[in-house]
């Protein structure tokens, strides 16, 4: 793969096939944290960093330790186990070495491990059996995908919380999410653009 | 440290009497699973190839595999399979799962129904999207009549096929011209490697037991329920 | 049963396990940070709304403000005198207990009293009006714009539009977090001392003249409610008669003092305390009498 | 609080806290699989096992697993039934294993499910985590049936296969309830109605 296809890879992981839009994973944050842009901006960051170190750690152990054993039924529990224990990890090094860090990110840390943009980055990136490269460039997109649009969706929100005459049985979550099924229309107009 | 020990010995025992149960339950389901796996590659087998009494899943080529004869799972599911079909040890044709890369919505899974001698001459039986990610209702036509129809019975010459737009013979489908070419050069491209591998496979050559290539993928999402099977 | 295949799949994930548990109890150990554990009780004292009224990112950001000593222990206005005592039983340490605060309206200007100075049919919001026409839709640039910023604002459920829209606090419920002070473009929220029952309900920044064209309710500066009070507990500042909390108290006569009626009763006036404020006021007269009979000859007369 | 009836306990996760439309809990199946009713149905049933085996065992284990590993430990357990339900459904309702693809390993980390056992098996009996388990599992499915069954009927014309609006409502169907935002827009509507039932 030249740089060229990881640009494609990025791109389509990013646009066309949103993990939120087009997809469906990393929901329950993305609705759950996209009230305001700051905390948006924290968790998208968090999300990024674990999202990438976990695609990575559970790639090399399914290559290292469930194919040779012949055990790939057990991907599940392992790559989650790992991902949690990960989150924990992550969680009480940063608070040990960069307070300031910990204080931005802290409170999303554990929000991660449920987050199944994470789990599923892993098992989408075994799935279309990349290679190590593209699977640390498809987790790099997923989760530049996933921080952007929750850091735009944040901000339509922000936004819409400012109208006051939303129909009393609109308000609340479900204009958010008529909000989120308009933008992944728009998302949808990205299909077609790049095939990976 | 007997606290962070504790932590220890509690999670190796779950995790560790987890994977032991999860393992009786996979031995268990091991047999089922490749039985249903085999039946559902059967079943579209069936509906795409001429009438057999063999075991075509048992007597396919894996073009490009290491061993054609026993490829791995992985080499099964991403490289082009031919399957061969007889009756009373004559061939009566076959069916080939191309993998087309450049499909609207990504790659194109296509399963090939051909029928006819690999040296003589060889005609489309039917074909179908094992997986694809084509737009509902756009894309989706190429499996439906109107499109379809003028694939029934289609001798397949040697040269490429190609859609009137690129200078061909097929007509594509309004507003679904990638995916008309890409029915239109799998079935060229089925057509060929079933002249070129169609003579090797030997009845009996499969190894029976593994995983039956053309098994769909279980995570591939299909935008339309059964999109693939009509 | 193949006993095998369960021995390598527990064994693995088995490992696996004890891996991350072996690196997480080290983690545990090594990244130990020495956290005080006063500041998870301080955390527990502490009413968990997340208000953000104590300008700290939540509850338990404060809680850590608070054991290390860089914020003081009574800036939780929700959890009021109660957390301030258990927090103080925490840390061991006395805190004199701080009057309650409430969230008041300093804005008479209804529909009523100040007419808007055009239909408004833009986002139905408060702080959209006051930016897009420069000033909001009423006549007073100060006035209140009833759209409600204040209502929504508020985490306890203590605001609600009255029926002019003009918004009455529900002062059992407030807990002076100050949420509703900063949703107002306005600035017509303040937090008061609950003990002030009396609120000079207009903050406008119009001179009298102006107020007049434009509010029936404003203040007009007459100065009535400076000259009626016994206790000294108002003064002209500027424009606008201010209060001292630490003298009124609430008797309400300068309530009766106002034409524009620009003083608002919070609560009405304990009878009693009207009483004595009556007497009050009827022995600085005589007084003032008295010096003014000792300072000239000629007697004048009384002011009634 | 006082104490529930099994009743109540039960029924709590079907109405009054229900996890998909009052919590807002498990987006992430409820709007991917949904396409169809069948889908909706099979998800359901896949949560209800999953959601009440592992509440039984997390509620079982409570005392013995310590705070600091309780995540790890409750997941594990949650990914031991999700790949028994993987592999079962796999071996046994080929089709339907298909067609929820990738979800069902993705159950693992269905936040009803991590939720119920943090929020309640944890801190409750054996049978209470059963009741609850049911009765969570029982609302989840219900909801994503609802959903499941609005968006094929919108966007096929169909219902568990069978056409219900006639073939000239399927030649134009609206397709987008079956695309990635019909479901936003379809459970969003739900929701509405279910704010405007409940604000009445």
């Amino acid at each position: 793969m030249d740089a060229v296809a990881y640009l494609q890879l990025v791109f389509w992981a990013m646009f066309v096939n949103n993990f939120v839009l087009a997809q469906f994973l990393g929901i329950c944050p993305f609705l759950g944290v996209s009230r305001k842009v700051d905390s948006a901006l924290g968790m998208a960051a968090a999300v990024i960093f674990v999202m990438v170190l976990a695609s990575v750690i559970t790639f090399l152990l399914y290559g290292a330790v469930l194919v040779p054993l012949s055990l790939q039924y057990l991907q599940t529990i392992l790559f989650i186990l790992v991902i949690a224990a990960l989150v924990q990890f992550v969680e009480m090094a940063i608070r040990k070495f960069s307070p300031s860090l910990f204080q931005a990110l802290g409170i999303y840390l554990p929000l991660i491990t449920t987050n199944c943009a994470v789990l599923g980055a892993s098992l989408l990136a075994i799935k279309k059996e990349f290679d190590f490269m593209e699977a640390l460039v498809f987790s790099l997109g997923s989760a530049l995908g996933f921080g952007m649009v929750l850091v735009l969706f944040a901000a339509i929100r922000e936004r819409l919380a400012l109208l006051r005459d939303t129909p009393r049985a609109f308000r609340g979550m479900p204009i958010a999410l008529l909000t989120a099924g308009i933008l992944s229309l728009a998302f949808l107009g990205f299909s077609g653009i790049v095939k990976v | 440290m007997p606290k962070e020990l504790r932590y220890v010995v509690v999670l190796t025992l779950i995790a560790g009497g987890s994977a032991g149960l999860l393992a009786l339950v996979h031995d268990a389901t091991r047999e089922p699973i490749a039985a249903s796996r085999k039946a559902r590659t059967l079943q579209a087998l069936q509906a795409v190839l001429p009438e057999f009494d063999n075991v075509p899943t048992d007597e396919r080529v894996v073009v490009g595999a290491a061993d054609p004869s026993a490829p791995t799972d992985s080499e099964a599911n991403r490289l082009p399979v031919v399957f061969m079909a007889r009756k009373g040890g004559q061939v009566t044709g076959g069916a080939v799962q191309v993998i087309h890369p450049r499909g609207y919505g990504g790659p194109v899974k296509v399963l090939v129904g051909l029928e006819g001698d690999p040296a003589g001459t060889v005609r489309v039986r039917g074909y179908r999207f094992l997986e694809h990610k084509e737009t509902p209702g756009l894309g989706t036509k190429a499996l439906e009549p109107p499109f379809a129809r003028q694939f029934e019975g289609f001798e397949v010459p040697r040269e490429p096929l190609k859609v009137k737009k690129d200078g061909g013979t097929v007509d594509a489908i309004t507003g679904a011209t990638i995916t008309s070419r890409v029915v239109a050069e799998s079935i060229s491209e089925a057509a060929r490697l079933f002249r070129e591998h169609g003579g090797r496979g030997t009845p009996g050559a499969g190894t029976p037991g593994t995983a039956p290539a053309g098994q769909a993928d279980p995570g591939q999402q299909d935008p339309v329920p059964g999109g693939g099977h009509e | 049963m193949d006993v095998q295949g369960i021995l390598v799949a527990g064994g693995t994930l088995g490992a696996v396990g004890a891996v991350a548990a072996s690196v997480l109890a080290a983690a545990s150990r090594a990244f130990r940070v020495d956290e005080d554990p006063r500041i998870g009780q301080v955390t527990e004292a502490l009413p968990g709304a997340n208000c953000g009224g104590c300008g700290y990112p939540g509850c338990s950001g404060y809680a850590a403000a608070v054991v290390a000593g860089k914020a003081a222990p009574d800036l939780c206005a929700p959890g009021g005198a109660g957390a301030v005592r258990r927090i103080g039983a925490i840390l061991g340490i006395a805190i004199e207990e701080k009057v309650r605060m409430v969230a008041v309206v300093r804005c008479g200007g209804g529909h009523q009293a100040c007419p808007t100075r055009f239909h408004y049919a833009g986002v139905r919001n408060c702080k959209a009006v006051t930016l897009l026409t420069e000033g909001g839709s009423k006549g007073c640039p100060d006035a209140c714009e009833g759209l409600g910023d204040c209502v929504e604002a508020c985490l306890f459920d203590a605001i609600h539009m009255g029926p002019d829209g003009l918004p009455i606090v529900d002062r059992e419920r407030c807990t002076a977090c100050g949420q509703c002070v900063k949703a107002c473009p306005k600035g017509v929220m303040v937090l008061e001392p609950c003990t002030a029952r009396v609120t000079v309900a207009c903050h406008t920044r119009l001179a009298a003249r102006e107020v007049r064209k434009v509010c029936s309710a404003g203040c007009i500066s007459c100065r009535q409610c400076v000259k009626v009070c016994p206790y000294e507990a108002l003064a002209m500042k500027g424009n606008l008669p201010v209060f001292d909390h630490s003298r009124c108290v609430s008797c309400g006569l300068c309530i009766d003092a106002c034409k524009p009626g620009t003083m608002a009763a919070r609560v009405t006036p304990d009878p009693a305390v009207r009483e004595q404020a009556l007497a009050r006021q009827a022995e600085r007269k005589a007084e003032e009498a008295a010096r003014k009979a000792a300072a000239s000859p000629a007697p004048a007369g009384d002011a009634s | 609080m006082s104490e529930r009836t099994a009743l109540q306990e039960l029924g709590k996760g079907v109405w009054a806290e229900n996890p998909l439309l009052v919590m807002v809990l498990g987006m992430c199946p409820s709007l991917a699989v949904t396409t169809t009713l069948a889908n909706g149905l099979g998800m359901g049933a896949a949560v209800i096992f999953v959601l009440t085996c592992s509440n039984v065992v997390i509620s079982m284990l409570r005392r013995v697993i310590p705070s600091a590993v309780r995540i790890p430990a409750f997941i594990v357990v949650i990914a031991s039934f999700v790949t028994m339900v993987d592999l079962v459904m796999e071996g046994f309702l080929p089709d339907l294993h298909r067609s929820l693809g990738v979800f069902i390993p993705l159950i693992v980390v269905n936040c009803i499910i991590l939720a119920r056992a943090e929020a309640f098996a944890s801190k409750n009996s054996v049978w209470k985590s059963a009741l609850d388990g049911i009765g969570m599992g029982v609302g989840f499915t219900l909801a994503i049936t609802v959903l499941g069954g609005i968006r094929e009927l919108l966007g096929n014309g169909t219902l568990l296969g069978m056409p219900v609006l006639g073939r000239g409502f399927q030649a134009h169907a609206a397709l987008v309830m079956i695309l990635p935002p019909g479901g936003f827009l379809t459970l969003g509507l739900l929701m509405a109605a279910m704010q405007a039932r409940k604000g009445r």
